[in-house]
């Protein structure tokens, strides 16, 4: 399935996109999506961290990814 | 959005003065408020000026969960919380909450609550710009 | 009076944006605030308007020491205390506290500091009008 | 030596003025004070509590009145 993934902040400037489609087998969960994420972006491990949501809530790891989920990928907030 | 909170994520000024309005409730006895404001340095260094970026549907949902909560949380009467985006000066306002309540405490303790809350969890991001480069603040280890 | 405070007791009506201005400091990240409203009731009681009367000259050197103390206890950059004297009506406002500083949580505290102390100690008499009477607020056991 | 006293709020109402001059002796504390005012004007007992300032500041009942003070009767404050 194909899943759209949306970057902000730092990591689209590491990324140099703003979103990318990707393309996942059913049943993989975020941890698994890191890696593949890790795997293509090395620029991202420069990053203290970074969390996940998926349509627009936040997911832990565990989170199974769906078809037609919105994945996006949160760097350390600062607003306010 | 429930009648008693307002929540704005825009590209224009902020302006206190909505918030005051919209918070302002005769059976209230004050408003408390924070204000951010663009500061000139940071670590040391002179910040020339900012820019806010967001994932905005994202972002107006977790204002709207933190003002949900803090209506739970305290005795307070109504909220408002207003962001601004893009680039922003020296001394200009990025943020604004407004809290009313029947005694002043409650406002003070949810006033504090939104905007330490919004600094943990609202997907916002503020790049610092200097003289010589610029920087997406919290980043980097 | 010191240059980073503000002190006012006044007839006129207060002015927010005046108190902001003058805390706004581009070395601060934020202003905290707290202005006071005239509330439509206490303890069950409808009140019509208020009446508050002061002191002048003492009110004016005790609130004058309030941001002194809070300038000394808090980490904070600069205070504006203003209260109104007079008739006010619901929905108007009696006393505004806007403090600036470097961090958040100095400003918060301080305001807290400057309103609570301000409640105890300060000259300044106000009298609740009621359909059927008036009543000078605490004055009695 | 005659003291001019103000009176404000609740005291302004109970006592009808907003100032008396009162004879008082060299030597007499805040304490004695008190006490002629409770004689003169039993209203006053009405009243939850009060304090004394002298010259625009706070001062407690050991304080000895001088010649040019102004005392101020200070009902319990309502302000903010």
């Amino acid at each position: 399935m194909t899943i759209k993934t949306l970057f902000f902040g730092i990591t689209r400037d590491v990324i140099g996109k703003s979103n990318i489609e990707f393309d996942l087998n059913e049943g993989q969960s975020i941890a698994d999506f890191q890696s593949i994420l890790a795997k293509n972006y090395s620029g991202l491990t420069d990053i203290k961290s970074y969390a996940f949501a998926v349509n627009e809530e936040y997911v832990n790891e565990d989170y199974i990814i769906k078809e037609n989920d919105i994945i996006a990928i949160i760097p350390p907030v600062s607003g306010g | 959005m429930r009648e008693n909170i307002s929540i704005k994520l825009i590209s224009e000024e902020l302006n206190l003065q909505e918030c005051i309005d919209f918070v302002q409730d005769d059976a209230c006895g004050g408003i408390a408020t924070f204000i951010g404001t663009v500061r000139n340095h940071t670590k040391g260094k002179e910040v020339k000026r900012l820019e806010f970026s967001a994932y905005t549907s994202m972002a107006i949902k977790e204002l709207q969960k933190i003002a949900e909560r803090a209506l739970e949380k305290f005795d307070i009467s109504k909220i408002a919380i207003h962001h601004a985006e893009g680039l922003l000066q020296i001394g200009d306002i990025p943020v604004i909450i407004a809290v009313s309540s029947a005694h002043r405490g409650a406002s003070f303790k949810a006033c504090k609550f939104a905007i330490d809350t919004l600094k943990k969890s609202v997907p916002i991001w503020k790049k610092e710009f200097f003289k010589d480069g610029e920087v997406w603040v919290n980043a980097h280890p």
